[in-house]
């Protein structure tokens, strides 16, 4: 034997190495979206699904170009580019015309996470970067919102989806007039919430009639799979329950001050994008401190922002915000909450 | 499993125990030839008692201790030393090392007893006879066992540990010595207690060698000062700071000894073979080594003389085709080596051949680091791995050592075995603390 | 450095204090000359500007109007305008029959991204607001600035009401802002959907200035009408 | 800086040209960053505001070029300071008498170039040391610098952000402006492509010259 075959390799111990690896947790976040994909589509039809192809095409097409731009060997393999693809587009109106998202999906890639030096090095979520680019850019456009369940959703697109470049989205007024069911309306919870004192039913949050971005409606279909996830210990549970508990906090002394006026904090949980963002983007590894304490301070950190803009802010939704500032302040929590080393526990 | 008591963080790597833990030690025939390096163990070298040519029996001292952080040398078979060369070893540089040739004819019977009245043994003498048995912890650290035995005065030691937790994968050697000596075992914890001067002693082993626990705890009166506790099988388990922690709830401050809170830890193989040798006054001549491994054909618990080539030991229990990389200790902490020549050593607990295509033994090219945070749930010592890996990156070895505690990091290697990056830290780690090392000897 | 340089002591440069200020004292005479100078040759000129700017808006507002002349409200009571008067501006807009035709007030309320100022006109016949200006603002283009653009919303100001009580403290009805397409009094204003905050700051801001001016101007209506 | 301290400088072309490419304020120095950002936001503004700079520079650094032999240097930044502001008021002053509406646009900012540090890192770094005429050169070089890069970012952003440029529409009715660019966060982005693309731009230039180099080694080695 042994002068035979065996040649010997050197390395540095150890040399056991657990199987999971960044693709491995990327390819089961992807995984973990695909049932928040279809809802999406199912809902609102057509137009999701051409939003959905459209995000993760120019998603990958940026990174492959950003890749090579930088003579950096290209890292399309990794999946995360695919999951700020899928996630953009869920994070958008249905009908948002198809070039504006094109430009969020390049601006998440170029500005969120190419210039910082690709993955791992970015501060902040790229889907979010993207969508707040397309927030501050086309204000109109990403607060016109469609009714889910049309019925002709299936069978033609949302007048918006197919906007030509750099023109003006063709408003969707009329076209939800003529396929108008008379239960659903164009206005968001958050929205009816914030403007008319109107709440809507926990179980039409939960399942998702309602309107609202296109993956956020659904706030079940986002637990399922944050469940899954969290199981495979591919998501730190900590941080959607932290964010869920911050919404928390300062939601219920609010409503139980001024139930009339404040949201019940259940309501806070279910509506607009608490849920996807907590479950999915406050989650994300990248933009989250590494100390277990930190993680705890950031994600509540999260929660209860998104509470306060929400309720005090001009606008209605708060979580992109909320997740972008924390993704900012997440390096400065995880320096200033160091673990106290083994045997110093103690001591201060 | 809940409720048993244990240290936070740590890692579950499988244990592939099964591969060797059934099967009893087995005596390997004597090699042609011994390697003994005069360094194997912590401190100063041994120094030679013997001259090229001459020819030695089995269990002659062949080396004396330089010192009192020293221990000496026996020889491990009859034979003939034909010379004193530099030979590698498994840690580190070349050192200076006996080369015994071994002869064939001879039945090898140990004849340098040195019979001992146990009972009438002051703990003085048994710390002197244990450093004259050239004794050293035989769990890898190879740290003189009689230093131990003698903590410095200022800490008064209250409490034994017996270390009977093999955290390691693949390796059962301990795990095979409670089962098969477990008399040995506990006569050398009672002589060590007896020289600390301690009122208790606790063997801690992981649960899942309850069979250990068992064979041990029956051969123990009740109300016996030795008690046998289980712990949870988590690696690191069988670091000191780890297993004190979880038998006795007590933390060692960062960069001291376990002494300092009262504790000393000895390795249960230690501990059994100071139970064998004590009594006759006998030297460390042989050792139990696990071979073991996917790439190993007849893994199991082999009884080898000190200074046995690795070539042997392998040759003996077979090595599959695709065998690719040999690691000496185990796959954890273990170093992998190229030389196939060198010795077992007394320190040497086990080696383990992994196939090129094993499932666990990943070498994709590294990610850049994700912050996913798992190293840091992982660190027994409850470092920052991933902070200390982006400063080493970026070459920022003094804030490492500084403000993230990089020497209290003893290398093992649980964050690189979780990290999904494949970022390897903990090489990170050793370059950084060398190049301290070497910074502060400069200056 | 070598130890030596450290030692030695750096050389005093020593400038003669007079030096300095004489210095000062003839840039500081050039400066004055030139500030002067250019504040006289544009005096005239800015003055125009900023006279031209008001009776724009006027005209535009006022319709009817040729002419104007100033007020100004303080101590609860109005005047013309004067030097040595300070207070609240009142522009008020003459036909060519020299008949009072709207006066045109500055208000003020913070908006969605800053303080919105606007000029409104009031025709104190119908007593109501009869549309605004823009004077400085800066609402989200698209959203916020549809209270320029939006026709619906503009309907809002062709006769709001503005009517004093009958004790002239205040206004009979506050003016206030209800949900888009839920008017249906003189004196609420229709809110544009999506930009409600930059529609409730115009409610705001015409609510708070009429309570205390169209009283006022109601008594003092006289006054204006004579113009002196 | 290229010039050294205390050597007159020959007017040439160049002292006019440096201050348009190797010497921009803008894009190389990243000086006076806060009108850069703050009033570029149409083509129009980002033009008066250029002249406005240029004419202050021009202006008070040639004052300081005449006294820079009165001037004792314990009074010097108070000395440049006061010239400064008085050329400042002066614009200030002409804005207002040209356009209200451009004053108001530029609010604060026609102030605020009191304190543009481009201005009075000149007067130190330059005025201060060369003659009349030079100084006027070079003046006139740094501020057309500034000018034209306050223009490149001003069109950028007044035509993605509202479609027009000088105020003329350019694609009708139906353009999507992008309304970000016009708001604050805009500046920082249209900066960033800008200071890219000059970097950019740079870096090939010097791995050209840095190839050509390394050739003309290869061919001495050669002979």
């Amino acid at each position: 034997m042994a002068e035979g075959g065996l040649t010997t390799d050197l390395r540095s111990s150890p040399h056991l190495k657990q199987a999971t690896t960044v693709e491995d947790i990327m390819r089961n976040v992807v995984y973990a979206l695909l049932p928040v994909c279809a809802w999406a589509i199912y809902a609102f039809g057509l137009s999701v699904l051409l939003l959905l192809v459209t995000t993760t095409l120019v998603c990958i097409a940026s990174e492959a170009l950003f890749c090579r731009l930088a003579n950096r060997p290209s890292t399309i393999g990794d999946w995360s580019i695919v999951i700020t693809g899928l996630l953009l587009a869920l994070t958008l109106p249905p009908g948002f015309p198809l070039w504006m998202a094109a430009v969020a999906a390049f601006v998440a890639v170029g500005l969120g996470k190419a210039l910082f030096g690709g993955l791992g090095y970015n501060v902040m979520n790229p889907a979010l970067v993207g969508r707040a680019f397309v927030q501050a850019a086309f204000p109109v456009a990403i607060t016109t919102w469609t009714p889910p369940f049309l019925p002709g959703r299936f069978s033609e697109l949302i007048p918006s989806t197919l906007t030509l470049p750099f023109t003006k989205p063709e408003p969707v007024v009329d076209w939800i007039e003529q396929n108008r069911i008379d239960a659903f309306t164009g206005a968001t919870p958050l929205a009816l919430q914030k403007f008319e004192q109107i709440t809507t039913p926990v179980a039409d949050l939960l399942t998702g009639t309602i309107a609202g971005s296109a993956g956020e409606t659904s706030a079940l279909i986002i637990l399922l799979g944050g469940i899954y996830l969290a199981a495979r210990k591919m998501l730190d549970w900590r941080i959607p329950v932290g964010v869920l508990l911050g919404a928390v906090l300062v939601s219920l002394p609010m409503w139980l001050l001024d139930a009339g006026r404040y949201p019940d904090p259940l309501f806070v949980l279910l509506s607009g994008g608490l849920m996807l963002g907590a479950v999915f983007m406050a989650s994300d590894m990248v933009g989250s401190p590494v100390t277990p304490s930190g993680v705890w301070i950031y994600a509540l950190f999260i929660g209860a922002l998104t509470v306060i803009i929400r309720l005090f802010g001009g606008l209605t939704e708060g979580v992109m915000y909320a997740i972008l500032l924390g993704n900012v302040i997440s390096p400065l929590i995880s320096r200033v909450t160091q673990p106290r080393i083994f045997g110093e526990e103690g001591k201060r | 499993m809940f409720g048993l008591s244990t240290f936070k963080h740590g890692v579950h790597p499988r244990e592939y125990k099964e591969l060797s833990n059934q099967l009893p030690i087995r005596r390997l025939p004597f090699a042609p030839t011994l390697v003994l390096p005069l360094s194997q163990h912590a401190g100063k070298p041994s120094v030679p008692l013997v001259q090229p040519g001459q020819e030695v029996v089995r269990g002659q001292p062949i080396a004396a201790a330089d010192g009192f952080m020293s221990v000496p040398l026996h020889a491990p078979a009859t034979g003939r030393i034909k010379r004193i060369e530099l030979m590698p070893t498994a840690r580190g540089p070349k050192t200076d090392s006996f080369i015994l040739e071994v002869y064939q004819g001879s039945n090898q019977q140990h004849s340098y007893d040195n019979p001992q009245d146990l009972a009438k043994l002051q703990g003085k003498d048994i710390v002197q006879l244990v450093q004259d048995a050239g004794m050293v912890g035989l769990g890898g650290a190879a740290f003189p066992t009689h230093v131990k035995m003698t903590p410095p005065p200022e800490h008064q030691v209250d409490t034994l540990v017996a270390n009977g937790c093999e955290c390691e994968p693949y390796l059962t050697c301990d795990h095979r010595i409670m089962l098969e000596q477990p008399e040995q075992l506990i006569q050398g914890t009672r002589l060590i207690m007896r020289a600390l001067g301690v009122e208790r002693a606790i063997i801690g082993i992981e649960d899942n060698k309850l069979d250990a626990v068992k064979a041990i705890s029956e051969l123990l009166p009740a109300h016996d000062p030795i008690t046998v506790q289980a712990v949870e099988t988590k690696y690191p388990q069988g670091a000191e700071k780890m297993l004190i922690k979880s038998v006795l709830g007590r933390s060692v401050p960062p960069g001291s000894f376990p002494s300092a809170v009262g504790v000393s830890v000895f390795n249960v193989g230690t501990l059994a073979q100071i139970g064998e040798l004590l009594p006759h006054g006998r030297g460390v001549i042989e050792r139990v080594v696990t071979v073991s491994g996917p790439g190993v054909e007849h893994p199991g618990n082999y009884l080898v003389p000190v200074g046995t080539p690795v070539r042997f030991l392998l040759e003996h229990a077979g090595v599959t085709s695709g065998a690719h990389e040999v690691i000496l200790g185990g796959p954890m902490m273990g170093m992998s080596v190229s030389a196939l020549d060198v010795p077992v050593t007394k320190a040497m607990s086990g080696m383990v051949v992994l196939e090129q295509n094993d499932p666990d033994l990943h070498k994709q090219q590294a990610h850049p680091c994700i912050r996913c945070g798992w190293c840091v749930e992982a660190c027994p010592m409850q470092l920052n791995p991933s902070m200390l890996g982006m400063l080493a990156a970026s070459s920022d070895y003094d804030e490492m050592a500084n403000d993230y505690h990089l020497n209290d990091c003893f290398e093992c290697g649980s964050c690189s075995y979780v990290c999904p990056s494949n970022i390897p830290l903990v090489q990170y780690f050793r370059i950084a603390k060398s190049v301290l090392r070497e910074r502060a000897e400069v200056a | 450095m070598s130890q030596a340089d450290n030692l030695a002591p750096p050389p005093v440069e020593t400038t003669p204090s007079f030096n300095m200020l004489r210095t000062l004292g003839l840039v500081a005479t050039i400066s004055g000359l030139l500030v002067v100078l250019s504040f006289r040759v544009t005096e005239p000129m800015i003055e125009q500007n900023k006279r031209e700017a008001i009776e724009r808006a006027l005209f535009r507002l006022v319709p009817d109007a040729v002419s104007r002349r100033d007020f100004i409200a303080s101590d609860n009571r109005i005047q013309p305008a004067g030097e040595g008067i300070d207070g609240e501006k009142l522009y008020a807009g003459y036909g060519q029959d020299g008949k009072l035709k709207g006066i045109a007030l500055e208000a003020a309320a913070p908006g969605y991204q800053d303080v919105i100022r606007i000029l409104y006109a009031y025709d104190p016949y119908c007593q109501c607001i009869r549309g605004f200006e823009v004077l400085k603002m800066a609402e989200t283009p698209g959203i916020g600035d549809k209270i320029i653009k939006d026709p619906a919303f503009l309907m809002n100001f062709e006769a709001l009401q503005a009517r004093p009580n009958a004790d002239g403290s205040g206004l009979e009805q506050a003016i206030v802002p209800v949900k888009h397409g839920t008017k249906t009094q003189p004196w609420q204003i229709d809110a544009i959907s999506g930009a409600t905050i930059s529609s409730n700051a115009i409610a705001r801001m015409l609510n708070d200035k009429s309570q205390l001016m169209s009283p006022l101007i109601q008594r003092n209506l006289a006054l204006l009408e004579n113009g002196a | 800086m290229a010039e050294l301290p205390n050597r007159q400088e020959q007017v040439s072309l160049d002292t006019f040209l440096r201050g348009l490419w190797q010497e921009n304020p803008v894009f190389v120095m990243l000086l006076g960053m806060c009108p850069v950002l703050a009033v570029t936001n149409s083509a129009i503004n980002a033009l008066a505001m250029g002249l406005a700079s240029t004419f202050v520079l021009v202006a008070s650094n040639s004052l300081i070029s005449l006294l820079r032999n009165f001037i004792p240097k314990q009074v010097r930044i108070a000395t440049y300071i006061i010239i400064i502001a008085t050329f400042v008021t002066m614009v200030d002053y002409a804005i207002q008498a040209i356009s209200l509406e451009l004053y108001n646009a530029l609010g604060a900012f026609i102030q605020l170039i009191v304190v543009n540090c481009m201005i009075l890192g000149r007067a130190e770094a330059y005025a201060s040391k060369q003659r009349l005429w030079p100084t006027i050169i070079n003046g006139l070089g740094i501020g057309a610098g500034f000018t034209f890069a306050l223009l490149c970012l001003g069109v950028v952003r007044e035509i993605l952000g509202a479609g027009e440029l000088f105020g003329f529409a350019l694609f009708g009715d139906s353009f999507q402006p992008w309304v970000v660019m016009i708001l604050p966060p805009g500046g920082f982005f249209v900066l960033g492509a800008w200071l890219l693309i000059f970097a950019w731009f740079r870096q090939r230039r010097e791995q050209a010259q840095a190839r050509v180099e390394e050739q003309q080694q290869e061919t001495v080695y050669e002979r």
